[in-house]
């Protein structure tokens, strides 16, 4: 099969569209898919309806830069850069975004109903909790474009008399899914090394699946292993090549995450006229991957290059 | 004048808590080194995982997010977050859970969502990520607060994470058939829950602090009437954290100085 | 951690008792836990109650030998060998087993609810099918004896106004999953190769989980590739080192599933008689996997042994 | 006369049916047959992959079970039953599930269970396997059947897997929101569904049988009126599948004789 194999810029442009529901893959900071999230504010796609579990570096670019009208989340931080991203931070309390809250639980179940073609998910997880008792989107936007008709519902248990009460999650089922992953082989197998997070779920989920990769390699190559494999080839709509294709966030083999460039972000992060010149400085000047590379800097990518036997950077100052 | 910093007992005392085999659900910070330092002395059976999917990985470095790609390596298997977010319920295992939280009530339910409401928020955290899955599965928890007034609160702006809800038996009748909060340490003491109401209790203040202060800084009437001292981490216990678990601080912060460092917690 | 590494024969003494819940590991004709079903017939245990997806020799085995009485499934038969089991045939016609049909998705999802804890799963596959409309379980035994309450229960979707009627199934936890993999940690860290099938939630699910595998290996070593292992160290009660354990059945990279035994098999399991012969002939007499395997011959099993390249034994004559 | 057999026009007709980048669900036998031979003669892009979670496997020897080793080969992926199961009900991709069955009705609901009742049977066959399955959830469905009068018939013994279920919009009302049966092949014919009403008709007969042959083994009326004679395999086809699909003929058996080896059907 034919690999579609393209630019961050056509991806954008053939594949996203304002409005559109949004599944981001990687965790915090780790394989976020920075190059096509740049890419997507290079573009100036507005009104993204993100759908997540934990994130992250790539949510925090992306609600900062304004594409976000919607988050169905769990977690919003970038791990000890910001333990709460302060973009989110910001525009949940200016009310620029409506945030709705589950776990990370229910999240990966939703997709996870989404990716199996179930009609919902069950679990007592929560119960009793602000989580079920609250909602932060508005009752108006329910039922209306893509939204849940119901967060989620607590019914009986229909099966076990001593059951109790159970809760039940809609299902998941993004326009888009985008991941970054190591490899895909030159038909389109994926393969992600480490942890896969939700990104698996998530992109079985979704109507359209765009994956960035470090590496596209023979496809025999990567079929020699295909335990190893993560996604069939007919599942992947678009591929784009990447390399450090997750900076600022980590690629497990590949490099770590860069801890001098996230502290740079956590305090340009904070106020908004210093957000905006990040903006200018690291995301709308770049028209190539190679050219944010060469910003990054040769010295910087090597501090954070991978230890082949580790598979991250030992002894990588993290302060 | 004390040896240790607050930092430091934390780690030690929320490690006293693991038993050997235990599977310990850990996030970053203080609950990596109370795990890691409790493998390394008395629970060498323990494992560690991460939400992220990690499972025992090696932790020759400290992962500084639960995303780390230090939670992959040499780890028994590396899986997803649904396969480890469903092991912190199984119920073969005791699995304990470290969190934290911004605000926490008498009964350890935890808020780590907002404050105020969605309509008028006055605050926001991350959310629940994890926790209020591991609070509502996991077989037992234990938090690391800050010990504050603002933080010990009489009534949670938003339950994200449930503990013993109501107290008494309500955490059952909620629909949880295990858990609840076992322990809550803070860098002022530990407390437990009582087996009957299931409200907080003082149990051990560190040395450098007594139960007055420690009543002080909770936002709700705190029973101090079964407080002990805490006994001091020993020489062994400090040289294996510090030099074994995080030998750069990167967790830990600075060393004690000659003044009571614990004092400026 | 200890390994708990121990003989078939104690394992079964061990860990299995008359009545349990024994989920089976493997498919059709390949990686069936065979040392221990033999075991199992050997030490009498009886009233089982297996739970299975497509089973499969080894449950053929074990009908034939009287071990069971109850079985959920969603097939059962050695695929060309015997498209619908001969000795599951006589024992369901005889009634002297009771049967419970579900469809493959029903039974994995039923271990994957197991797995995870959850309450159900639920799915519109097989609606107003008589999967759904009949049961084959006695309504007597329904609620006794870990037989669930309900088989199923078609409901209205809690969550979607136009979603119509779902089936919710319940979980499974079955008292004993066995399985056979390639490689065990000296740790317990498990590792299948090749498919996995259902195994994996099976064992999650599951209270005991006892594991036959061809080689042990260093923890070390089965730790370099932690994203190929199948089960964490700690959800393995007790392992066995069974060399061609899944013999007359396959098992990828070690070797193919035996034509010559599967068609003697066949012949064997069609009359009562001849069943009692090759119990008497291949079960009974063996109190090793090497005094098996000295009665299956060396000449047998190098037509089976695996290419390394390609996992299979090229050529094999499979008529 | 026939310089083919039953088996090969079976697998060719079956085969002329799949589109190029059609997912398809396989079973052994002459389903994979056809899946096989469509991919090398005019669905390149066609996938093969089993219930067992083998995806697009080389397939350099052809697998004789859904757990044949040989479906974990050169694979895209090796994945789980839950997962190679979830494949089939996919939005986005067009799925064709190849299925057999003991006996089949005339809107194409199949068993593959037992004849009788649980209580009183009188034969049992293996049960659904992922049968239901692919016939809940699958874009479209191919049944392979011999044709023979106890097989076709008026109602079944259990419905094991949904086709059109009583006909018309019945199969949607009855809660799916797509697939059925597409086709049937038997050894002497292959048969359609009414647009409309969704019983079965006769299509195409092969040269060496006629209509009335069909209707007389057919256990319930079939709709003749539309047949037509099926083009016979070309050489082409037939030189593919079997020198290039099956040369060990494991699944096509016999070569025809010099006597109409498809009488023997």
């Amino acid at each position: 099969m034919a690999l579609n194999r393209m630019s961050a810029a056509d991806a954008v442009g053939k594949y996203i569209k304002d409005g559109d529901q949004i599944a981001l893959g990687g965790f915090t900071v780790n394989r976020n898919p920075m190059l096509m999230i740049r890419e997507i504010i290079r573009q100036k796609i507005r009104d993204l309806y993100l759908v997540v579990h934990s994130h992250g570096q790539g949510m925090e670019l992306l609600i900062g830069a304004g594409c976000v009208k919607r988050v169905e989340l769990a977690y919003g931080g970038v791990a000890r850069f910001a333990p709460t991203g302060h973009r989110f931070k910001k525009a949940f309390l200016d009310k620029t975004i409506e945030v709705e809250d589950y776990s990370n639980f229910h999240m990966t179940l939703r997709f996870l109903a989404g990716a199996m073609g179930l009609p919902f998910m069950a679990t007592k997880s929560g119960l009793n909790t602000d989580i079920v008792r609250r909602s932060g989107f508005s009752a108006a936007c329910r039922g209306t474009d893509r939204v849940p008709e119901h967060k989620l519902k607590v019914i009986d248990d229909p099966l076990d008399p001593d059951g109790g009460e159970v809760i039940v999650l809609p299902p998941l089922k993004p326009d888009v899914a985008i991941l970054h992953a190591q490899f895909v082989g030159d038909e389109g197998t994926c393969r992600i090394c480490g942890l896969t997070f939700a990104d698996i779920e998530q992109a079985k989920a979704a109507k359209t699946v765009i994956v960035t990769c470090e590496e596209i390699i023979p496809e025999d190559i990567i079929r020699q292993e295909p335990d190893q494999n993560s996604l069939p080839h007919f599942m992947v709509d678009a591929v784009i090549v990447a390399p450090f294709g997750a900076h600022p966030t980590a690629c497990h083999k590949f490099y770590d995450y860069d801890p001098v460039h996230l502290n740079l972000f956590k305090n340009m992060a904070r106020e908004d006229d210093c957000f905006a010149d990040y903006l200018n400085e690291w995301v709308y000047p770049f028209d190539s991957q190679e050219a944010y590379l060469e910003k990054v800097g040769i010295r910087n990518l090597l501090k954070i290059k991978a230890n082949s036997a580790l598979g991250y950077a030992p002894g990588l100052d993290r302060r | 004048m004390e040896n240790y910093t607050a930092n430091e007992i934390m780690a030690l005392s929320a490690g006293r808590l693991v038993k050997n085999g235990d599977i310990l659900f850990a996030g970053t910070g203080l609950s990596m080194l109370a795990a890691t330092v409790a493998k390394r002395i008395h629970a060498p059976e323990a494992v560690v995982f991460f939400e992220t999917g990690g499972i025992d990985p090696s932790l020759d470095e400290l992962p500084l997010a639960v995303a780390d790609p230090r939670v992959m390596v040499g780890t028994s298997i590396n899986t997803s977050l649904v396969d480890a977010l469903s092991l912190l319920g199984h119920p073969k295992f005791r699995t304990i859970a470290f969190l934290g939280a911004a605000q926490i009530d008498c009964y350890g339910n935890l808020n780590s969502t907002l404050l105020g409401t969605y309509e008028h928020p006055r605050q926001r955290f991350p959310g629940s990520g994890g926790a209020c899955d591991a609070a509502s599965m996991a077989y037992g928890v234990i938090i690391f607060m800050q010990h504050q007034r603002r933080r010990f609160v009489e009534k949670l702006d938003y339950l994200t994470s449930p503990g013993w809800m109501t107290g008494g038996d309500s955490r059952r009748q909620a629909g949880f058939d295990r858990g609840g909060p076992i322990a809550v340490v803070t860098n002022l003491c530990v407390m437990k829950f009582d087996e009957h109401t299931k409200m907080m209790y003082l149990d051990e203040y560190y040395p450098f602090t007594d139960p007055g202060k420690v009543a002080s800084e909770t936002g709700f009437d705190l029973d101090i009437s079964r407080a002990r001292m805490a006994s001091p981490p020993s020489e062994s216990e400090l040289a294996t954290l510090r030099s074994g678990v995080d030998p750069q601080r990167l967790i830990l912060g600075p060393m004690p100085t000659s003044q009571a460092a614990a004092d400026k917690f």
